[in-house]
């Protein structure tokens, strides 16, 4: 029950953020934005087919009842009709965002999980070799483009010039096999990038708690370096690494990888969001704010609940 | 004069000259190998972009000088492209497209960021710190790519303007890096007892701010600088790629665009040019930056 | 008797503790809880109490560091209580503050002719040249060589920074120094450095000091009159001298004798005092000594004691304690 | 005498700066014997909490190291032990508490787990029997209904009680030798007095010896039998606390003993004071490190190192205090 009133509370104080990333993002691509009238018109148009398409887009609403009418698409969660296909853009939703989901999650689980790793290898060996060979290591994967990262991996693993193992581009998950023959390299190019990024944030982390009065007391009293790294140590950093973890899940799933998407051609949300952007189709870009911001709102209220549950000090108030 | 004077200086300072943290992290610095030759590298590409600039070299990076896919050879060292034209002149002339989005988005973020940090971390609590929070909040909140592709709408109708829309979509963006680091640091900074002893001689609140503050955190602004110009420079990149960054001009991401699909036929001259002259700075700029922030790390630096 | 420097009347510093959805105030802490105090010019008063008492509260409060919740407090006869900061700032020439730590209360990227010449620009004094003059007067003042005039902070030790503090604190002549444990963070042997430094303004310049300590052996070299805080409050205050050979206070008697003495082998009965200081969000009621009092009663539970004169006029001694009732 | 407990001799400690090596612990000897508190006094940087944390092998490296001497305990050399004889050693036959309690407990886990945890490791209990055990322990050192305590973090407690809680798991293994790094700096006076007396009656219970580093010669007056001054790194002094009090040999420790701030009866005019400041460590003077400062000092102080002598009441000086 605290938890249920706690959960209304935060959702409660999540309203301003989203109020202004929609207001922004209208004010930019709808008030600002260009007037498509004279794109969807034939040549020559009498002034009653312009009228007709105007009224079509909604530009002859005040802008005000433009902007409310697009808080009415959020809150009944229906965004119309998408400008260039016309398709439901809650079907379009529905069929490309679980398509991201599968491409993304692996690299991301990944990358996460070999940063910390690395990171905790690294923090360990503070100073002497390892250390010095993963944060090398870290600094030139932070230092490659990501897309310099795709292209190298799809000439060195799926054209005729390299390995030629996976298919170049498209996607598949009628079977199993299908799936990890097309997710293979757009996972591996996602984890070489999180990878050098992750383990940097992650070690600095730990290092920062390696210096800790209580870590002290802990070698004082004889606790082993493993059980003082693995246990002690990584209970402490948990807020940071949930934090990290957790914040970029809304860009994950909604606009999912527009660079991997695009150039292997997935029918994802990323791909999607990509042409919307290229054709400027409005109500899918609408609905991408709008899911994104309302994702961060929920995931922000799961990280402070998940902060109570890792640190004892932080009560839900 | 009084009794407890003099008598305490004979061991006090030294006569060497006056240090301040600036000079010890330069001490530093100087002494990081690895540092030193980043730097090195940095100055390099430098040189490079300033030549580019002044109009020594890469003057015909537009120019039909050869035929298509030409190989590598003396009058056109990294060959030439699918129409003919230098693939050295191209990329050598876009290390200077690369410093000017670099510098321009790194200076203009940091500054905008440490203003608006400064006066958030300030008056914390306040109004005033609470919107600048709900900025910060919302500007992160929206996907990068879509935040450029609205700025550049927003500005397709005032053309001097619209070819710097992505320099306008990164500074928007970045300066929130820059400002809640500042913020957090000038909510610890006022905290201290000689910001006190300032509100007690009655210093005016943005004197307080700008010349006893913010000035303590000029080593977090530095990194944040260098931090800011590599990221500047990767977007540029992937933006330039997808269509949305430079035009009318040449950049390592409309170099690698033009290759991703020579590559499958075989041709990789552009798109090597592009990213080993692209990664060579940004792996050059990193090490500094790390550098830079170990030498000016205060905790190693005050004793 | 000549008119006060300062006087303080009733003074309360109450911190909001805020939460929930709107984050309205839930709870107060109550630091400074109706604190009376008078300073004649020229004299020290020692502020003496645990941390968490609100003695730092107290003098940050007078200093208009914090604003205060209610009471007044009056500079040479004038309410300073709730002057804006313009109108507060020929004030701030009077009344100036020294503070504890030496590592925080210098500007590490400004020089000390920087951080001496700022009041003086502030506050118009002299010219150019003036102000270079009075800038090497000031170190001179507080033992300190003209060689430090264009170095760093972080080039000089504890005891030399806390010089530099005092000697900003100087710069504009005030009459009233305020200071917040100038010498707690400081090595013994330096201690006594700075404290025979204060002791020699007092008597050179005349300037009357608001000294807060934790420590009574410290505070007992410095202070003409001594008032004694718990919670928020002025438990004792009286002439040092009675302070310390005849305390009446239970906590007095127990602050006195927790003190470690550097003399083995003298043995005293000690008066250990069980429990914490309870926190000021959230006191006892009645007496808010009276949890860990050795000598409490039935009423100091309920019933928050008085303050009682059981001195003479020539000599006060206010005792809030049912005690003496 | 009996055998001493822990015999150390001629330590000296290291740390890289960047600037270059500086030994903050330079040739320091002395003997421990059993059940005796002894204190390690000076001023800041004078090397007394690096000499506590060496014992236990606890000084970070890098940058620093034990750059020669040696410390024996119980038949085996400390300096030189690897780390996982120190680790068997450590909370179980020498422990240590430290000078922050706010910080020294791990903020995550109950009081009760980091107890039991020590309990676990060298005593080998059970969770059920360490739990037990460590709910026995909070009692004896003073912590009111231990039972509920138990279950709490670290930051539900005050400053005074999670000082005693680390006393508590510091002592849950009968360790021979207790190592107080400044326990009760942090506390206020009336805190203090209760650690103080608290560890008092312990070690005499638990018949430990204590070495009790502090910067507060009323705290070694009250508590110890023997203590040794240090100074820059050096020991300066050692004797009975008698002794030392009563007839300071060094002139740094009759200059310390002067300038404490105490209560008087009279108030002079000037606090007696130590002129000057302490040496900076990487520019440290020929001969005796104190000379400087020291009104005793004759031309050979400028140019030779005093020695301290083997009895158990001796200066470091050419030129002591006459009795």
């Amino acid at each position: 029950m605290e938890l249920f009133s706690y959960s209304l509370r935060k959702l409660a104080t999540g309203i301003p953020l989203i109020i202004g990333v929609t207001l922004v993002s209208f004010l930019l691509m709808v008030y600002f934005g260009p007037d498509k009238t004279f794109e969807l018109v034939g040549k020559n148009p009498t002034q009653e087919q312009i009228d007709e398409i105007r009224a079509q887009l909604g530009y002859d609403q005040p802008m005000v009842v433009r902007y409310l009418d697009y808080l009415r698409e959020i809150v009944t969660l229906d965004f119309g009709n998408s400008e260039s296909t016309g398709e439901r853009i809650n079907a379009l939703l529905a069929r490309t965002i679980p398509v991201s989901i599968a491409v993304a999650l692996p690299g991301f689980i990944l990358g996460n999980l070999l940063g910390v790793g690395l990171g905790l290898l690294a923090a360990f060996y503070r100073g002497r070799w390892p250390d010095k060979m993963i944060m090398g290591s870290a600094a030139i994967g932070m230092s490659i483009s990501f897309l310099i990262v795709i292209i190298a991996f799809q000439i060195i693993l799926s054209s005729s010039y390299g390995l030629n193992l996976f298919p170049v581009r498209g996607w598949s998950v009628d079977s199993f096999g299908d799936y990890v023959s097309y997710v293979t390299v757009p996972t591996l190019a996602t984890v070489f990038v999180a990878l050098g990024y992750n383990t940097r944030f992650y070690r600095s982390v730990i290092v920062e708690e390696t210096t800790r009065d209580h870590v002290r007391t802990a070698r004082a009293f004889g606790v082993p370096s493993l059980q003082l790294y693995c246990k002690l140590i990584l209970k402490n950093c948990l807020i940071p690494i949930i934090t990290r973890i957790m914040f970029s899940i809304p860009f994950v799933v909604i606009s999912g990888s527009l660079l991997i998407e695009s150039y292997f051609g997935i029918p994802g949300i990323g791909k999607v969001t990509y042409d919307a952007i290229i054709t400027g189709d409005q109500p899918i870009l609408k609905a991408v704010v709008a899911l994104t911001a309302i994702m961060l709102v929920v995931v922000q209220l799961l990280t402070d609940i998940m902060y109570r549950w890792v640190d004892p000090r932080v009560s839900l108030k | 004069m009084n009794a407890a004077a003099e008598e305490l200086d004979p061991v006090g300072l030294s006569d060497a000259a006056p240090e301040s943290l600036w000079t010890k992290g330069l001490y530093k610095f100087r002494r990081d190998r690895v540092g030193m030759w980043s730097f090195a590298v940095v100055l390099l590409y430098v040189g490079i972009a300033l030549g580019v600039w002044l109009g020594f070299w890469a003057t015909g990076w537009a120019d039909l000088a050869g035929g298509k896919w030409e190989p590598v050879s003396g009058a056109h060292w990294f060959g030439t492209n699918i129409i003919g034209q230098d693939i050295f002149d191209r990329a050598i002339y876009s290390t200077k497209t690369s410093f000017e989005v670099g510098l321009v988005v790194a200076v203009l973020a940091t500054a905008l960021g440490a203003i608006l940090g400064a006066i958030a971390g300030f008056f914390s609590g306040s109004w005033l710190d609470e919107l600048i929070l709900w900025l910060m909040g919302v500007l992160d909140s929206i996907p990068f790519l879509l935040f450029v592709a609205a700025i550049a709408y927003t500005l397709q109708s005032i053309p001097e303007i619209s070819k710097y829309s992505m320099h306008i979509a990164m500074i928007v963006t970045f300066w929130i890096t820059a400002g809640r680091l500042v913020r957090g640091e000038v909510i610890k900074l006022k905290e201290m007892e000689y910001v006190d002893a300032a509100h007690a001689l009655g210093v005016p609140e943005y004197t307080i701010i700008f010349r006893h503050i913010l000035p303590n955190t000029a080593h977090i602004l530095l990194v944040q600088a260098t931090i800011t110009f590599v990221a500047a420079i990767k977007s540029e990149v992937i933006l330039s790629f997808l269509g949305l960054g430079v035009k009318d001009s040449m950049s390592w991401g409309l170099m690698i665009s033009e290759s991703s699909q020579e590559v499958l036929a075989g041709f990789f001259n552009n798109f090597l040019a592009a990213s080993v002259l692209l990664f060579g700075l940004v792996m050059a700029f990193n090490l500094f930056s790390d550098a830079l922030q170990d030498a000016l790390d205060p905790r190693t630096v005050a004793d | 008797m000549s008119s006060p420097l300062l006087q303080v009347e009733e003074l309360r510093k109450y911190f909001p503790i805020r939460g929930g959805l709107l984050r309205g105030v839930k709870a107060q802490v109550k630091a400074v809880d109706g604190v009376s105090l008078v300073l004649q010019p020229g004299q020290t008063y020692g502020l003496v109490g645990e941390s968490g008492c609100g003695k730092s509260t107290l003098g940050r409060s007078i200093i208009r560091l914090y604003e205060p919740t209610a009471g007044k407090v009056m500079l040479d006869g004038a309410d300073i209580t709730h002057l804006s900061r313009n109108e507060m700032l020929p004030y701030r020439e009077r009344m100036q503050m020294i503070f504890q730590d030496p590592y925080a209360s210098l500007s590490p990227r400004r020089t000390v002719s920087q951080t001496l010449r700022e009041p003086l620009d502030i506050h118009n004094k002299g010219d150019r040249d003036t102000r270079d003059k009075r800038v090497r007067e000031l170190l001179d003042v507080v033992g300190m060589s003209q060689r430090a005039l264009n170095r760093y902070p972080h080039e000089f030790s504890g005891g030399q920074r806390q010089r530099i503090g005092i000697a900003r604190a100087l710069a504009l002549n005030p009459r009233l120094i305020i200071a917040d444990e100038p010498v707690s963070a400081l090595d013994v042997s330096v201690q006594s450095q700075v404290l025979n430094l204060v002791a020699d303004l007092q008597r050179e310049h005349g300037i009357a000091f608001l000294f807060i300590a934790h420590d009574l052996a410290v505070i007992q070299h410095v202070s003409d009159r001594i008032g004694v805080m718990y919670l928020g409050k002025i438990v004792e205050a009286t002439d040092s001298q009675t302070l310390y050979a005849h305390p009446k206070h239970p906590y007095t008697r127990a602050l006195l004798s927790a003190i470690p003495l550097p003399e083995p082998g003298r043995k005293r009965s000690r008066i250990v005092l069980g429990g914490d200081v309870p926190s000021p969000a959230n006191p006892p009621g009645g007496c808010p000594f009276h949890p860990r009092c050795p000598d409490a009663m039935d009423r100091c539970r309920t019933e928050i004691p008085a303050p009682r004169e059981l001195g003479t006029p020539a000599a006060p001694h206010e005792v809030s304690c049912h005690l003496y009732d | 005498m009996a055998e001493p407990l822990l015999r150390v001799r001629d330590l000296a400690i290291e740390f890289d700066t960047q600037y270059g090596t500086v030994r903050a612990v330079d040739g320091v000897s002395f003997d421990i014997y059993p059940e005796e508190t002894v204190g390690l006094v000076g001023e800041s940087g004078c090397g007394k909490t690096v000499t506590g944390l060496s014992l236990l092998g606890l000084i970070p490296k890098p940058p620093g190291r034990i750059a020669a001497g040696s410390i024996e305990f119980g038949g085996r050399d400390l300096a030189t032990a690897s780390e996982e004889e120190l680790r068997t050693i450590r909370g179980s036959e020498i422990s240590m508490i430290f000078q922050e309690p706010m910080t020294a407990l791990n903020p995550v886990f109950t009081i009760g787990n980091q107890m039991a945890d020590v309990l676990a490791r060298h005593k080998g209990l059970t969770d059920s029997q360490a739990r037990t055990e460590a709910i026995e322990m909070l009692g004896r050192v003073g912590i009111p209904s231990p039972a509920r305590r138990v279950d709490e973090y670290p930051h539900q407690l005050s400053g005074g009680q999670r000082q005693r809680v680390m006393i508590a798991m510091a002592l849950s293994c009968n360790p021979k030798l207790l190592i107080a790094d400044e326990p009760t700096t942090a506390l206020d006076v009336t805190t203090q007095a209760q650690v103080l007396e608290q560890i008092n009656k312990l070690q005499e219970e638990f018949r430990m010896a204590v070495i009790l580093i502090t910067h507060d010669l009323g705290v070694v007056a009250e508590t110890c039998q023997r203590a040794l001054v240090m100074y820059c790194g050096k020991v300066a002094e050692q004797a009975p606390i008698e002794e030392l009090f009563a007839q300071p040999r060094h002139p740094y420790t009759a200059g310390l003993l002067s300038s404490i701030p105490r209560i008087r009866e009279d108030r002079p005019e000037h606090l007696p004071i130590i002129a000057g400041r302490v040496p900076d460590l990487l520019h440290l003077p020929a001969g005796c490190r104190f000379a400087a400062r020291c009104e005793r000092a004759l031309d050979r102080c400028q140019t030779e190192q005093p020695e301290l002598g083997e009895k158990t009441a001796s200066a470091a000086c050419f030129n002591p205090v006459p009795v």
